[in-house]
Order: structure tokens, then sequence, then C-alpha cells
């Protein structure tokens, strides 16, 4: 069995399997979706280890005929940068599974669909077809829905409707482009693969890509989330349980900047030559002005959320440099911020599920009473504040060096960001979890050895990528020259 | 085709009793102008050497269709209808600017007719009758469908036991 | 054992010290304590050894891994070692160790002791890695650990709020000025390529081409004079220069040990430290060091003057070490690159020295205040003299090691500049004052309070580092520092000894002591004249001249301010008016709509009718 | 082979036998059994399946003199008349009590309305097309106000019949136009006349948008739209679910033949117009549907908006579009009767209709909320329900012919109709039940349901074979 | 008096001014009865097309067409009566514009 299809289908089988478990037996239930979620981090640890750095293109292709009439197949693989995320929405994925176990209403219902979700996601990741890709992204948003509307608190009506709403809007607009890539190139074909060389053999017209840039640039650029399409993230995150909120924060918003990695910037160069340097300038909104509305929040969850908007500005930012270092950047980057942000969105997620209150200045002092969570948060408050040894550094300075020459002011942005980011963070620290105990929660509790184990797994992920970089960046920096290879040569000169 | 004089007099008391239709209070001379329409109508197919259909016209339309208007108007004992200055203005508004724009295109659409090319072909009640039981055998088995469906709709909706 | 693995070992010997103690040493005391130790006893073990090396072989040693290789862009991860780093280093090991040691006594009673160690053996890597970087990024990485090692030190006690703020302050400070390095670092990366060649951030090798590239012209002096400032800028922030000092006074909230381990030996040093390091880079920019010199001599005034009236124990000591810091900063600005660091490494014990002693008073005492000390001198003997020792080395009197450092540098200054030189000896007078009338309120006189009467000596596991750390500060002027130095680079200015200037200073330090000495002496206590006097006239000072107040006024009405007016633009202009706006008129539009549907058959036949025409009209017009 | 006049009509001539069973057994049997006649009748529709498979081997002909027609499409439409009539006869079960009287008649108009439906699908000449389309809508009229105490049922059926009616005339005068220019009412006679890109003569061309406006009427489609939501809320549910997908199929079947099939040559001439009133019903039906509180109104809406998508697929004029049209009805028509079938089993316990009413069903019958929550993503077109899989496929024809904006068009409306499918969906799974005593679901629902699950999620995975069917039909004809 | 020979245009215009009358009625009158008789205008005003067009073309099936209009009448006639009577009965009135429960 192809190790990438096996990915995708283990979530799905699992939640068939959870069909006939009765919803007493909430045991078994846990138990199958960790399994059905731990098998996907195995093969991607495996692929991982096996993989053939060096080797440009994309490996362990599982291709299926699937509507041949229409050019549509069911094609799967992975490349490094593809693989990587692969790693990183498993990672989420399972430990997502260890975090619920709290969840108390509805579990069977709860892991159906966020099985199906972790399905969906791989699914994008792993689609070398843009029919299968789109199906899979759309796929992913919806459980979201119930996901947040069910087990969410605060304004979840709310809050589940915008942001299923703003992703679909998305996602129709992209298809739209998609359409018209595969209308206009003339191939009649979906094969991603096939475009990918064929386009690059003949190219579309450079004016029809400037017009079509923008379908998918926008249409991803909401789930990414670029400025100003990016009000649904916190909110959702901050009404979504645990669990989703770090595949949301950690995974979901990744697949925005992904798409338009692999199809726009891959599939339209002139186009992303004329409308990245835009991207580069709504990203330096996305990180100074979402640092300081995330300076102006109280809600734990909403530092956070409005903090993932802010940084998802550096990914946008390191793929508009358009060069080898930039893209190398924001990949490494998705994987170390959707680490780092799910980690601390699971240590939230453990207070408030205790307190059922998110507002930092109503905790105090936490650290005396839940050591570890503390210990936990404050890890990922200085991961997103940049600080060495995790991912997220590497990651940053790769785009603060991508940037420097091709997008000047963005850079200092993008530098002064993560000032800003250590302002508000070290804050949330300080106040929720430093000073004299709230004597209201005296009886807190710390994680068991148990509830330990996901955010040792996420940290150890964490650290291991920033403290040796090359273990992820061997492989995406094998597969970023494919995606520059489109562009102008003439152009892609000296981009650095 | 037709003669000029029988023609505008039928078609002008044609058309009268068509207005007789839908202005006169009473229902009971609204269907009673009904009927002269039908009349009028069917004189101009006798001209057009419509006859069978001109038969049925008067057997069927005046002489069945038009009576069971005729028992419903007896029997709801139905009042005289507001007066027209009474009805809706915007509705009759909407009907003459839409009639007069639609004779309008009518009248472009009427121009650019072909011209009569076939000789006439008397529809003779054996000609039709062949044809309906050849050609046109299935339409006319739905008819009769259509007619059970009436018949059962009827008595299923206004009858009050079954 | 000087091999290339030697480098990593006095590296990685403190990580893996902090390694054990969160996986074993958790629940232990001894254990936490002695992996500690143990790890600081290997690297200065391996520093020793190449200490040793280096009498003889001069060359640099260096030993890196590529860490990210792409193209257009790689980064090493590597360690250089050459005299200064090795001098450095051992200060590092050397007094860190005996910090370790003293801890162990002073924070017997915590009871989070494990942790501390954990902290303490992780900022010691993080200082380390500082001091053996070879190139530009791997510095920066570690500049940023030990940020934030000190972050949690400082910030140690966090259930005291004014710890928990002290830290989160340290930090934030830090992270403004590591702005402009890191920016200074990546115009540092394109100025190494203007040469034609790929980009560095290699010591080695930018020092091997900067001459070439500032031969040819590329570079203008205003940009190489900017890029030059904003590498000070990180400088500025780890070494407390004005007007970045602010965090250093409060850092004082963290453990004693931990003020002398960060705050007078080796974290604040960094700053200066790096100078040095890339000293053949501010060396090619005059006006740059012109602008460093002034800020240097300025923050030695400046923060000297503040400590003259502070009565907390600790905080005289860190304005001390702030306005020491400016007189290494002037030095190096004034091409003293031997001074500096000079300066530096005896500073290094003689203020650990203070600190500890001042922790040992404090273990004793539980207060900070001096007005509640006096009398120490026979009840703690011990401390009480290498406390002295290590004033009158601050103070700078002959022979002691902070005369000979402190004379460098106000000789480069007299060479080179006679009003810093000016600046420099009435900050000299002023040191000697504030320590004089520190020792004299604290160790002299009657004790001033219940404490004070009942004081003890502290136990030999702090009194044993005391005694170790006065050797050094005693004949740290006759082992041969500054020659040892002049190995390490080509750059900087070398002065002979100016027995003028080596008296006016003298002058200037037993001055301020006399005067102390005569103010203080006998039974001082808090209401006496000249006190009053002094801080009656010097309401500023106590304030601090109103910087942290501007800096809070500029956090919270500026910064703050812009923060909540972005958040409102967030919440009405993006959520409510285009996100709900276009939701809203969606809906609108919907009821509106709806209201075509009246319900009467006759409006939607007379719709459908003008439909129909519409749709006739279109098509056949 | 070619069929004789008994293999072609055999699947007609099954149904008249059905019907002439269902009235005998009518009037044979007690009134207390007549609901099982529906059953009966349910039962005696499924061998149709297997005589259209048969007749799809046969090619396309033309019998009766050129009155019928065999062809792919003519059955592909009438497998979805016939799976239609299935499960709204199943539905029906849950009616029994509501309907007052008739049982067994109303079984039997069931039956009419489909054979009138196939007769639709058939028709090669406009005077079976005419008969056919009307046996179809007198039909509906009458089952429309099937519930004769029940005000709304008789003022639904009042305005569907006035309307109905005038759009018959309009209809009727459309075709006598039609046969004035051409002197033919034969499909295929027309459609030699014309080759492709000559222009159409103006009387015909006023003849032929007469035709397309009474079409439209029976598709929803803006502006002949207005009785939809009215006669949706009053009809009784099986017959709105029925009308919703047996008569707008047969709708745009037909439309198919005569638009299409007739002057694909001259799209030019007719194409920009519809995809105008595409355009215009997708945003009429799917805006007005927000602020509905009633959710069969609300269907009535969401009725015209799928509308406006089919619409889609005929302005396009290509292969790709009808393609799509096929698949969307078939998939429609699963998708739109879950629908319907949870509003029956729902309303025939609780009496309401209203959206507020179905707050906690997940509680109270969870598997009644998970197939509301299906059918309503596969309608707004949710990967990977069906729905979805059509409206794609529409989308991708809009955009291969280059109408951008009308894909965006369709592309804003998903979104608009996600809002409101998923307020009922959060109504269902988040809104705490007034009242908590379970839901009990008949047999036949309970497997409709099931049928109708299966459908979506199947055509929504695996496309393959109802692609190429629909990709068949549209090459065969 | 020389009248103008009278042509398939004259009686396509009697066909069409049939037509609008039947539309106004449809329009403005309020009892459903009479609406019903409005419609049957309409269907008559298509009849007379088709059998004029029967004519010129000389073709049958126009005439054909006319027979099953009439049925088609005839059955929907008697679906709209009795439409018409169960609402008298039901609802006591018979005005088409004041049967308005559902809207909107």
């Amino acid at each position: 069995m192809n190790p990438v299809t096996s990915i995708i289908l283990a979530p799905v089988i699992g939640a068939l399997i959870l069909l006939v478990i009765p919803q007493r037996q909430e045991g078994w239930i846990k138990r199958v979706s960790a399994i059905a979620t731990l098998i996907p981090v195995a093969l991607a640890l495996w692929m991982v280890f096996r993989f053939p750095v060096g080797e440009a293109g994309y490996h362990w292709v599982h291709r299926i005929a699937w509507l041949p009439a229409l050019g549509i197949q069911y094609q799967v693989g992975v490349d490094g940068i593809s693989l990587t995320l692969l790693l990183l929405h498993t990672l989420c994925g399972f430990t997502g599974v260890l975090v619920s176990y709290r969840i108390k209403e509805r579990v069977k219902e709860y892991y159906l669909f966020y099985l199906l979700l972790i399905g969906g996601v791989a699914g994008v990741f792993a689609s070398l077809d843009l029919f299968f890709f789109y199906l899979f992204y759309e796929m992913a948003v919806i459980p979201m829905f119930p996901l947040i509307g069910i087990w969410g608190s605060g304004e979840k009506a709310y809050a589940t409707m915008k942001l299923t709403l703003y992703l679909t809007a998305g996602a129709v607009l992209a298809l739209i482009g998609l359409l018209a890539i595969y209308a206009v190139s003339g191939t009649h074909s979906f094969d991603l693969i096939f475009l990918e060389h064929f386009l690059r053999q003949n190219p579309i017209p450079g004016d029809l890509q400037r017009w079509l840039f923008p379908f998918l640039l926008i249409g991803f650029g909401v789930i990414a989330p670029m400025w100003p399409f990016h009000s649904w993230s916190p909110l959702g995150h901050a009404a979504a349980p645990s669990a989703v909120s770090m595949l949301h924060a950690g995974v979901l918003m990744k697949l925005g900047s992904y798409a338009i990695l692999r199809v726009a910037v891959q599939l339209l160069p002139e186009g992303a030559y004329t409308w990245l340097p835009w991207v580069a300038g709504l990203s330096i909104m996305n990180m100074v002005y979402g640092g300081f509305v995330a300076m102006a929040q109280k809600d734990m969850k909403f530092i956070i959320g409005y903090s993932s908007s802010s940084h998802m500005g550096y990914v946008l930012l390191g793929i508009a440099c358009l060069n080898p270092v930039g893209l190398n950047g924001a990949v490494l980057l998705m994987f170390a911020h959707g680490i780092m942000t799910a980690t601390a969105f699971a240590a939230v997620g453990h207070i408030y599920d205790q307190t059922h209150t998110r507002i930092a200045s109503e905790w105090g002092g936490l650290a005396r009473q839940v050591p570890f969570i503390a210990t936990v948060f404050i890890m990922a408050a200085l991961a997103s504040a940049g600080l060495p040894g995790f991912g997220n550094f590497v990651a940053e300075l790769l785009v603060f060096f991508a940037s420097w020459n091709t997008h000047r002011w963005a850079a200092l942005a993008s530098i002064l960001g993560i000032v800003i980011t250590a302002f508000y963070m070290l804050r949330a620290v300080s106040t929720g979890f430093f000073g004299p105990l709230n004597p209201r929660w005296v009886k807190l509790q710390d994680a068991t050895l148990f509830e330990k184990v996901p955010y040792l797994i996420l940290l150890a992920a964490l650290m291991l990528v920033g403290c040796w970089p090359k273990l992820l960046l061997d492989m995406i920096s094998t597969s970023t020259p494919a995606v520059l290879s489109h562009l102008d040569p003439l152009k892609a000169v000296a981009r650095l | 085709m037709i003669h000029p004089a029988l023609f505008y007099t039928v078609s002008a008391l044609t058309v009268a009793s068509a207005l007789g239709v839908i202005l006169a209070r009473r229902p009971i001379y609204a269907v009673l102008s009904l009927v002269l329409v039908l009349f009028g109508l069917s004189t101009l197919f006798v001209a057009l050497h419509a006859f069978f259909v001109a038969a049925i016209q008067i057997v069927v339309y005046a002489g069945a269709v038009l009576v069971l208007f005729l028992f419903v108007v007896m029997l709801l004992d139905m009042e005289p209808e507001a007066l027209l200055r009474a009805r809706n203005k915007t509705m009759m508004g909407v009907g003459i600017l839409f009639g007069l724009f639609f004779l309008g295109q009518l009248a472009a659409v009427a121009k650019a007719l072909p011209a009569a090319t076939g000789k006439p072909l008397p529809g003779t009640t054996a000609a039709i009758g062949k044809l309906l039981f050849t050609t046109y055998a299935l339409p006319f088995e739905a008819a009769s469908l259509l007619l059970l469906v009436g018949i059962i709709g009827a008595i299923v909706l206004a009858k009050k036991k079954l | 054992m000087v091999t290339a693995a030697g480098p990593w070992i006095i590296l990685f010997a403190p990580l893996a010290a902090f390694i054990g103690i969160v996986l074993f040493g958790r629940k232990s005391k001894p254990v936490s304590a002695g992996l500690a130790i143990a790890g600081m006893v290997v690297s200065l073990g391996f520093t020793l050894t190449f200490f040793f090396h280096s009498l003889h072989a001069h060359e640099a040693i260096e030993t890196a891994v590529s860490w990210v290789e792409l193209p257009g862009l790689t980064l090493e991860f590597g360690l250089l070692i050459n005299p200064a780093a090795i001098l450095m280093a051992l200060v590092v090991t050397g007094v860190g160790l005996m910090i370790f040691l003293y801890s162990t006594g002073y924070m017997a009673e915590d009871s989070s002791y494990p942790r501390y160690f954990a902290y303490l053996s992780l900022f010691a890597f993080s200082m380390l890695g500082i001091v053996l970087a070879n190139n530009f990024v791997t510095l920066f990485m570690f500049w940023e650990l030990v940020g934030a090692s000190s972050y949690l030190l400082i910030g140690y006690w966090y259930e005291k709020p004014s710890a928990a703020a002290a830290g989160k302050k340290a930090f934030l400070v830090n992270r403004i000025a590591d702005f402009g390095f890191l920016i200074g670092i990546l115009m540092v990366w394109n100025l190494s390529g203007m040469g034609g060649e790929a980009r560095t951030l290699n010591f080695l090798q930018l020092e091997e081409r900067l001459p070439e590239i500032l031969h040819s012209g590329a570079v203008a002096p205003g940009l190489l004079a900017a890029i030059v400032l904003l590498v000070f800028c990180g400088v500025l922030g780890k070494s407390a220069q004005f007007p970045l000092h602010v965090w250093l006074p409060d850092a004082m909230e963290g453990p004693t040990p931990v003020s002398a381990l960060i705050h007078a030996a080796t974290m604040v040093a960094a700053g200066v430290y790096l100078i040095g390091r890339v000293f053949f880079l501010f060396w090619a920019s005059p006006e740059a060091l012109a602008v460093i010199a002034a800020i240097g001599g300025f923050t030695a005034l400046f923060a000297a003057s503040l400590a003259l009236v502070e009565n907390d124990i600790k905080r005289v000591l860190a304005f001390s070490t702030l306005s020491q810091l400016g007189y290494m900063v002037m030095a190096l600005g004034l091409g003293g690159y031997v001074a500096g660091t000079y300066h530096l490494t005896t500073h290094a014990f003689f203020k650990a020295l203070l600190f500890l002693g001042a922790g040992s008073v404090i273990h004793a005492l539980h207060t900070n205040d001096i007005w509640q000390m006096g009398g120490l001198a026979k009840k703690m003997p011990a401390t009480t003299f290498t406390f002295l020792a290590a004033t009158l080395a601050l103070a700078g009197i002959f022979p002691l090691s902070g005369f000979w450092s402190k004379d460098e540098i106000l000789a480069v200054a007299f060479e080179r500049n006679k009003l810093l030189w000016a600046v420099g000896t009435l900050s000299a007078a002023m040191t000697a004052f504030y320590m004089g009338r520190v020792f004299c309120v604290a160790f002299l006189g009657k004790p001033r309070s219940h404490h004070a009467e009942h004081a003890h000596e502290s136990p030999p596991s702090m009194t044993v580092p005391l005694w170790i750390l006065t050797v050094p500060t005693l004949i740290g002027g006759f082992i041969g520092i500054p020659q040892y130095l002049h190995h390490a680079t080509e750059a900087g200015l070398h002065v002979e000894f100016n027995l003028f200037v080596a008296l006016i200073s003298t002058l200037a330090a037993v001055g301020g002591l006399g005067l102390a000495y005569a103010v203080y002496a006998r039974g001082a206590r808090p209401g006496l004249k000249g006190q009053e006097l002094l801080s009656r006239l010097a309401v500023p000072l106590s304030r601090k001249f109103w910087v942290d107040e501007m800096y809070s006024w500029i956090n919270q009405n500026v910064q703050q301010r812009f923060a909540d007016l972005l958040a409102l633009f967030e919440r009405f202009i993006i959520i409510q008016l285009c996100v709900n706006g276009v939701a809203k008129v969606t809906g609108l539009a919907g009821s509106l709509l709806r209201t075509a549907q009246t319900g009467k058959v006759q409006t939607y036949a007379a719709m459908l009718l003008a439909g129909l025409g519409f749709l006739l009209y279109l098509n056949l017009k | 082979m070619t069929p004789s006049l008994l293999t072609g009509l055999l699947p007609e001539i099954w149904l008249g036998l059905l019907f002439t069973l269902l009235l005998v057994l009518d009037l044979a049997w007690k009134e207390e059994r007549s609901t099982a006649l529906g059953m009966v009748a349910a039962a005696g529709l499924l061998p149709v399946f297997p005589v259209l498979a048969w007749q799809a081997g046969m090619g396309s002909h033309e019998l009766l003199g050129g009155m019928y027609r065999l062809d792919l499409l003519a059955l592909f439409f009438k497998g979805i008349f016939t799976a239609a009539a299935i499960l709204v006869l199943l539905m029906t079960r849950e009616l029994d009590k509501t309907i007052p009287r008739g049982h067994g008649e109303f079984y039997l108009l069931i039956l009419a309305a489909t054979f009138g439906m196939f007769l639709a699908a058939s028709s090669a000449h406009f005077v079976m097309l005419f008969v056919a389309l009307e046996l179809i809508s007198i039909t509906f009229y009458v089952l429309t106000t099937y519930l004769q105490n029940n005000v709304n049922s008789l003022e639904a059926g009042m305005k569907y019949l006035v309307l109905g009616s005038l759009a018959s005339g309009i209809l009727l005068y459309g075709i006598a136009f039609i046969y004035g220019a051409t002197g033919s009412m034969q499909l295929s006679r027309i459609q030699a006349l014309y080759s492709a890109g000559a222009p159409l003569p103006v009387p015909l061309l006023f003849g032929l948008f007469l035709v397309i406006a009474g079409l439209l009427f029976k598709a929803a489609a803006v502006p002949f739209h207005f009785w939809v939501p009215d006669v949706y809320q009053g009809a009784p549910t099986p017959v709105t679910a029925f009308l919703s997908v047996g008569s707008k199929s047969a709708g745009f079947l037909v439309m198919f033949r005569v638009i299409q099939e007739l002057f694909i040559g001259q799209a030019a001439q007719w194409a920009p117009l519809l995809a105008w009133l595409a355009a215009l019903t997708i945003l009429y039906g799917n805006l007005g549907a927000i602020p509905q509180r009633n959710i069969k109104r609300l269907m009535g809406y969401s009725s015209i908006g799928h509308a406006g998508y089919l619409l889609i697929g005929i302005a396009v004029a290509s292969r790709l579009g009808s393609t799509a049209v096929n698949f969307y009805l078939a998939s429609y028509l699963f998708t739109n009767l879950a629908v319907f079938l949870v509003i029956a089993a729902f309303s025939k316990v609780t009496g309401s209709d209203e959206i507020k009413a179905y707050a906690g069903l997940s509680k109270r019958s969870p598997f009644l909320a998970a197939a509301m929550f299906i059918a309503l993503l596969s309608l707004a077109g949710v990967p990977p329900m069906a729905g979805f899989f059509g409206k794609f496929l529409l989308l991708m024809g809009a955009v291969s012919e280059g109408y951008i904006a009308l894909a965006l068009v369709g592309a804003a409306a998903v979104v608009v109709s996600l809002y409101y499918y998923l307020q009922i969906v959060y109504t269902m799974y988040a809104d705490k039940p007034e009242d908590l005593s379970p839901i009990r679901v008949s047999l036949p629902v309970r497997l409709a349901l099931w049928v109708c699950l299966a459908a979506m999620l199947g055509l929504g995975i695996w496309q393959g074979p109802l692609l190429h069917l629909s990709l068949a039909a549209i090459s065969g004809s | 008096m020389s009248l103008p020979p009278v042509g398939l245009p004259h009686l396509i215009g009697l066909s069409g001014i049939l037509f609008v009358i039947g539309l106004v009625g449809v329009l403005t009158r309020r009892n459903i009865l009479l609406i019903l008789l409005s419609l049957e205008l309409i269907l008559n005003a298509a009849n007379l097309a088709f059998v004029a067009f029967s004519r010129a073309h000389g073709d049958l099936s126009g005439q054909i067409m006319v027979f099953f209009v009439m049925i088609v009448a005839a059955a929907e006639v008697t679906v709209g009566l009795a439409i018409t009577v169960l609402l008298s009965r039901l609802a006591g009135k018979l005005n088409a514009d004041e049967m308005r429960n559902l809207k909107w």
C-alpha cells in the first residue's frame, strides 16, 4: 500500500470504524482514533527518513485513473515541501487526539468529525491533482463547522459560521482560478505533475497569468490568512475546542500558503512576479498590524490567534521573496509555527477546561499550580518570539535573509514583528502565569503523565528542528528549485 | 383565404365578446361572452377548412366545458364583481402595457412570417381521425389519461365524501 | 586535548548538565547542583588546556559545522578560539564555577533549587556560546539564548510580581536592542559580498575581506558607520548602555548570585566582548567609534551619579556595573581594545566578588537596605575583608587589579580625547565615593537593625568562593593580561603607562574614598546631614532622571494606545464594517428580494409577464 | 436491435399496467389497507430500471411516426423520474395521517405524473410534448391541493393552477409560432431546417422565446419563479419533493431538447440571455432563502437557486455543460429527496415545518440529523457529496466557455447557500431542544433515506459511472 | 368597399388580440373562476394561430394540436373548477388577491 494514500486513508477508515462502535464505548473510540492518527505519524516519519535528498520531483507517487474523460486522476505523492507539512499535520493530528481525551460530550461524533478533518487536510498536502486538491481542501473546511459549533466555546455560533463561510468563499474563488488554468492551458488535465511540465514548456500568456493569479492568491490567501482577510482566524481559534484550535492554527492555516506555493506560484510564475510584491506589502500588515492587535487582546486564545495571523505574515513574505532561501524559510516556518502554536493552544486549552476563563488577568500565578503546563506555555511563547533552539528562529532568520534584499521594508517590519511578539507573549506569560497565585485556582490540576505526552512530542519536534534545521531543510531545499524553475531565468537572477 | 367581409365581421364580434369576458361584472355574462368567442372562432375555423376542429369547438368546448362553468357559477351563486374602475389599476396598467408591447412585437413577427405555401388541406373528420389513430396514437392515449386525471382530481378534491 | 572536539566540549558541558538536571535531577538538590558544577568544571578544565596551549601558540582555532546550506545562503554553526575568547571563557567558567559553588550555600533553603541550577547551566551554556561563536549568526543565537536564560533567572522568583516584571523588562529591552543588531548583521552580510565573493558572516573571513572591500571604495563611510552603529545596538542592550540601561537595576530582583554572574561578570560584558570580537569592523569606522565612545563616557558618568544616592546595596552595585561598562565601551570607542578588554576581565572578578559579598550580607540579614546594616566588620570578617578588597579594586587603588585596567583606559582617553578623560576621572572619583559610602555604612559603625546585631558569617560554601575570587582581584594587574590580549587583534590603539594620568586618577579615588569616610564612617544613619543634603540636591538622581518613567509612559500611552487603536480598527472597521457589513448587506438584499413575493397570484402573473416582456424586448428589438 | 412498438414502449406500458392494477386494487381493498398501495406502487416501479438498462442497448430510434423517441437521454431521465417516484412513494408513508382521504388516488396521481414525465422524456413532437407536460402539470395541480382541509394547500394549488396555466398558454402560443415559422412540429424536422450558424428568423425566435419562458416556469427560473416558494410551502411534503425533482427535471430535459438539440448552432442567439437569467436566478434564490424561517419555503428558494445553477449548464451550450446538467439533476434528486424525507418524517411527529423546531434534532434522532446534515452539505456543494461534483462540472463548463463572471456569481452563491444551510445544521446540532422525546422514523422512510445517503456519498466519491452515463446520454442523442 | 385580402397576418393579429385580452383578464379579474375563463381565452387565441398556420402550411398537425388543446383545456377546467368549489367551501371567498397566507 502506498504510504501517502495510507496517510489519507487511515483517519478516514478510523472514522468509518467509529461509526460502528457504540457511543458508550468511549475507551475504544479514543483508542481507535489514536491509532488512526498514529499510523500516519509513523508513515510520515518513515518517509522522512527514507526521503531521497537531492532527488527533485515527487516521490511515492500513487496514481489511479479516476475520471479520464475529464483529465482527473487520483494522484498523490510528496516532495520535500509537502512531506514537511504532512509531518507537521500528522504530528498535530495525533497529539490533538491525545489532547482531546478530556472531551466528555458526544465523544463519538467529535472524533468522527475530527478524523475526517485529519483525512481531508492530509489529502490536500498529498494531492498532485488539482481536482482532488480542491476536493480535499473543501473537505477539510467543513468538519470544522460542527467541531466548533458543538464543542466550541464563547461566540461559537458566529465564529464557526464566519470561519466556514470565509474559507468556503476563498475556496470557491480559488476553484475558479483552478478551472481557468485547466481551461486556458488547453491540456484538459488536472494532473499537477503533468501541468507543471507542460506549463514549463508552454507557459500561459503573461497577461492571462496576471489575470488569473489574484483568484488563486486571494482564494488561498483567505485561509493563509492574508491581511485583510484574516479576521476569521483569531475568532475561530478562540471559539474552537483545544484540539481543533491546534489543528486549525497549526495546520489548516498552512493550507493556504502551501496552495499559493504549490499551485499559484508554480503554475503562474508571471502572475507571481506581478502580484507577489503586493503580497509582501500585505505581509507587513500581517506582521505588524497583527502583532499590535495581539498586544491589545486580553483573551489568551485571541493573543495566540492574532499572533498566528501575524506570524503567517512571515510565511507569506518568505514566499513573496521568490528565492530559495525565502521558500525554505516559509516552509520551515509553516512547520515550526504549526508545532509551536499547537503547543500553545493545547496548553491554554488545558487550563481553560478547568478555569472556564481565558482572560489572562483572571488567571494569575498559575506557574505555581501547574508548573508543567506553564513551562510548556513559556517555551511556546519564547519560541514564538523567535528564541534560538526552536524551529521558528531558524525559519524567521531565513525569511529575514531572504527578504532583506528583495523587500527591504517588509524585512524591517518582520524584524520589528518579533520584537512586538516578545512584548505581547511575555506579557501574556507574566499576567497568566507569574505573580502570586490567584486563590480561585488552587484546585487546578497539572497535566498527568499521560497528558504530558503530546506536549513532549511537539516540543521535541520543535527543538529538534530548531537545533538541527537540516533535518528538514535538506528535504525542503530538494524541492524548492522546482517551484522556482518556472520563473523567467532573467528575472530569477540574483533575487537574494 | 377568407373573405374580408366575413373575417372583419366575425373578428369584430369575437373581440367584442372577448372584451366582454374580461369586463362583464356578472360572471354569467362573462361565461356567455366566452361562448360567443368560441362561436366566432368556430366560424373562422370553418372558413379555414378546419371542419373537424370547428365542430368539436362547438360540441365539446362550448357544449361541455363552458356548461361546466355555468354549473359552477350557478352552484356557487356568485356575486357580481366590482366595477372595472374599482379593480387593481396597476394590474390593468401592466396588462395593457404588456399587451401593447406584445402586439407590437407580434406585428413585426407577422410581417416576417413565411408566405402561405401549402395548398389548403381540408381538416375533415376522416383526415384528422386517421392521423389521430396512427401517428398521434400515443398523445391520444396520453390525453385519455389526462382526462382521467382530471376526473379523479375533480372527484377527490371536490367531493365531500369519497 | 587541544583538538577539534575541545571547543565543543567547553560549550556543551553546561548544556549536558542542564539536560541532565531536567531529566534526572528535578527532585534532588545534590544531583542538580552536582551536575551543574560538574558541567562547569569540565568546561573550565578544557578552557584551561586551551589557555595553556595558547600561551605558546597564538593562532586562532576554528571549528564549524554547516548548519544551513541553501543556494545563496550558508550559515555555519561554529566556534572560534583566540586569546580574547579564551580569556573570556576563563572568566565565564572560572567566575561561574565560583558562583555555582556559592549558590549551593546561598540557595540551600530554596524550594525549587534544581530549577535554579538548571537555569544557571543553561545560562552558562549560552554565555559560552557567545564567547566562542565564530560568526554573527551563531553569536546572535546565543545572544538571544542569554537573553532568555537571564529572563528566567531574573524572574526566578516569579511569584513576586516585581521579579517577573524585571525579567520581562530585561528581555524586552534586549529585544529592542537586537532589532538594530539583527539589521546590522544583515547589512554586514551584504557588506561581505561587495567584494564579489559569496557573502559570509564568519568573523575571520570578514576580517580578511574587510580591508579589500573598504579599499575598493564600494562602501560609503556613512553606510559603514550605520552598519557599525546598528551592530552596536546589540551592545547597547546587553551591556546596558544609555539609553537602554534601564533593565539592569531592576534585574537585581533576581537571586544575588545570579546578579553576580549575569550582571557583573558575564552577560553584561557580552556587549563589550562583542565589540572586541569584531573590533576590526568597528575600527574601520572612526565616526561610529566617536559616537560609541561618547555613549560610553556618558553612561559611565550618568550611572555613577545614580549610584551616589542609592540605598539598596545591590542596586548600588548595579549602577556601578553600568558605570564600569560605560568605561569599557568608552575605551573601545576610543580604540583601546586591550584597555577595554582588560578592564572587562578584572571587573568581572571584583564585581562578582562584590555581588557575592553583598549576597553574603543579604543572606545573613535578609535585607538589601544598607541603612539596615552597619557594624558587620566584626560579625562577618571574611565577607568584610573580601568586600573591602573588591571595593578598593573598583575604586582603582594601587596596586589592585582595578587600578591597572582603569588606568589603561584613562591613559587611552587622555591620549585621544581630553574631555572623555575628564569624564572618566570624574566618574572614577564618584565611584570611589559611592563604594566608600556603601562600605562605611554597611560594614563600619554600629548595627542599625535587629538583624544586623545578630548577623553571623556565612557558611564556607559561600566564603570559600569569596576568598578564591579575592586572589585575582588583588593580583589581577600583574599576571600579564594585556600582553596576552595583544595576540588577539592587530587593530586598536596601544598606549604606554602614563604617570600623570595614574596620579590624577589615584588622587580622585583616594579623594572619593576619603570624602565618603568623612561623611559616613562614624555611626552614619539615614538622617545624617551630608546624606540629607545630597538627596535633597539630587531628586533627579534618586528618580534616575525619569528615564524609566519616560519609557513606561511611552509603553502605556504610545505603544499600548496604538495597539488599542488598531484593535478598535480591527473590531469596527475590519470585522463590523467590512466582514459583517458584507453579511448584513447580503441578508438585507435577501429581505428586500422576498418582498417581491407578495402572496398575490396576480402580482406574480404581472411580474411574470413583465419579465417575459423584458426578455422579448432584449432579443427581438 | 431495432425496438418494436412493444419493446420500445415497454416502460410506459408497464407503467400503464401498474396504474391499472392500482386502480383495481384501490377499488378492491378496504380503505385501511389503501396505504399499502403506495408500497405496491413503489415495488412495482422497481422493474423499470432493468427494462431501461435493457433498452439502453438498442440505440437511438424514433417510433410511432416520429412521435416518440428512444435514446439514451430519454432513458437517463426516465431513470431519474423512476427513482424520484419510488422515493416519493416511500416518503408518502409518513404522510398517511395528514392526507384526509383518497390515499389510493394519491398514488395513482403520482404514477400518472411519472407517466407524463416518461412521455416528456421521449417525446419527439411538440404535440406529444405539450400533452405530456400538461399531464404532469395538471396532475400536480391536483396533488398540490390534496390537503383539502388545509387552506395553505388550497391556496398553493390555486396559485399553481393559475400561474401554471398561464405559463402553459405562453408555451402553447410559442409552439404555434414555431410551427408557423417552420411548418412542422416534428423536432427532428425542425432541426434539419437550420444549419449551424444560420440566423433564426424572427417568428421562430419569437416562438422559441415564448417556449423558453414556459419551460423556465417549470424549471423555476427568474422571472418565472414566483409560484415556487408559495407552492413548495403549501403543498403536501411528498408533492413538494416530487415537484422539486421530477417536474424540475422534466423542465430541464425539455429545455435541453428544445433549445440545445434544435438550435445548438444558433447558441449565440439565446445563450447570453440564459446566462443572465442563470445569474439572476442563482442570486434570487440564494439571497431570498436567507431570511426564511419555514424549511419548506426555504427549500423553495433553494430550489430556485439550484435552477439557476442548472441554467448555467444549458447556457454554456457545450457538451460539458449538458453533462453537468445531467449529473447535477441526478445528484440533486437524491439530495433534495433526502431533505424532504427528513422534513416529512419530522413534521409527522412534531407537526411543524419551522426551522426553529429543529433545535436539538441531533439528540432526538441522530439519524435524521445526520442525514439532513449530509444532504444540506450536498445541496451546498461540499465534497465529497454528490452535489459538489455537479456544481464542479457546471462551474467547469462555465469557465471553459469563458463565462467567468457567471462562474463567480455561482461561486459566491455557494457561500451564501452554505450560510442558510448551515444555520439549519447549527440549529439541529448545537441548539437546545425544547422537547427531548425521540423521533421515530418508519421503515420505508428509513430505507429511502439510506438509499439517498448511499447515493449522495457514492456518487460524490465514485463519480465515474454517473458521469459516464451523463456523458453518454448527451452523446447518444 | 374594397377591403384588402385577408391573409395570415390578419389571423395572427386577431389571435394576438385575443391572447392579450386573455392576459389582461388574468391580471385584472379578481374572481378565480373568471381568471380561469380568461385563461380559456388565451388557449383559444393559440388555437386560432394553430389553425391559421395549419391552413398556411397545408399541414394538418396544427389542427390536431387544437384537438389536444381542447382536451387539455377540459381537464384543466375540471380541476380548476374543483379547486374553486373547494375554496368557496373552505375559505368562503373566491377573490384571488385575498388569498395570501403564503408570502415572503
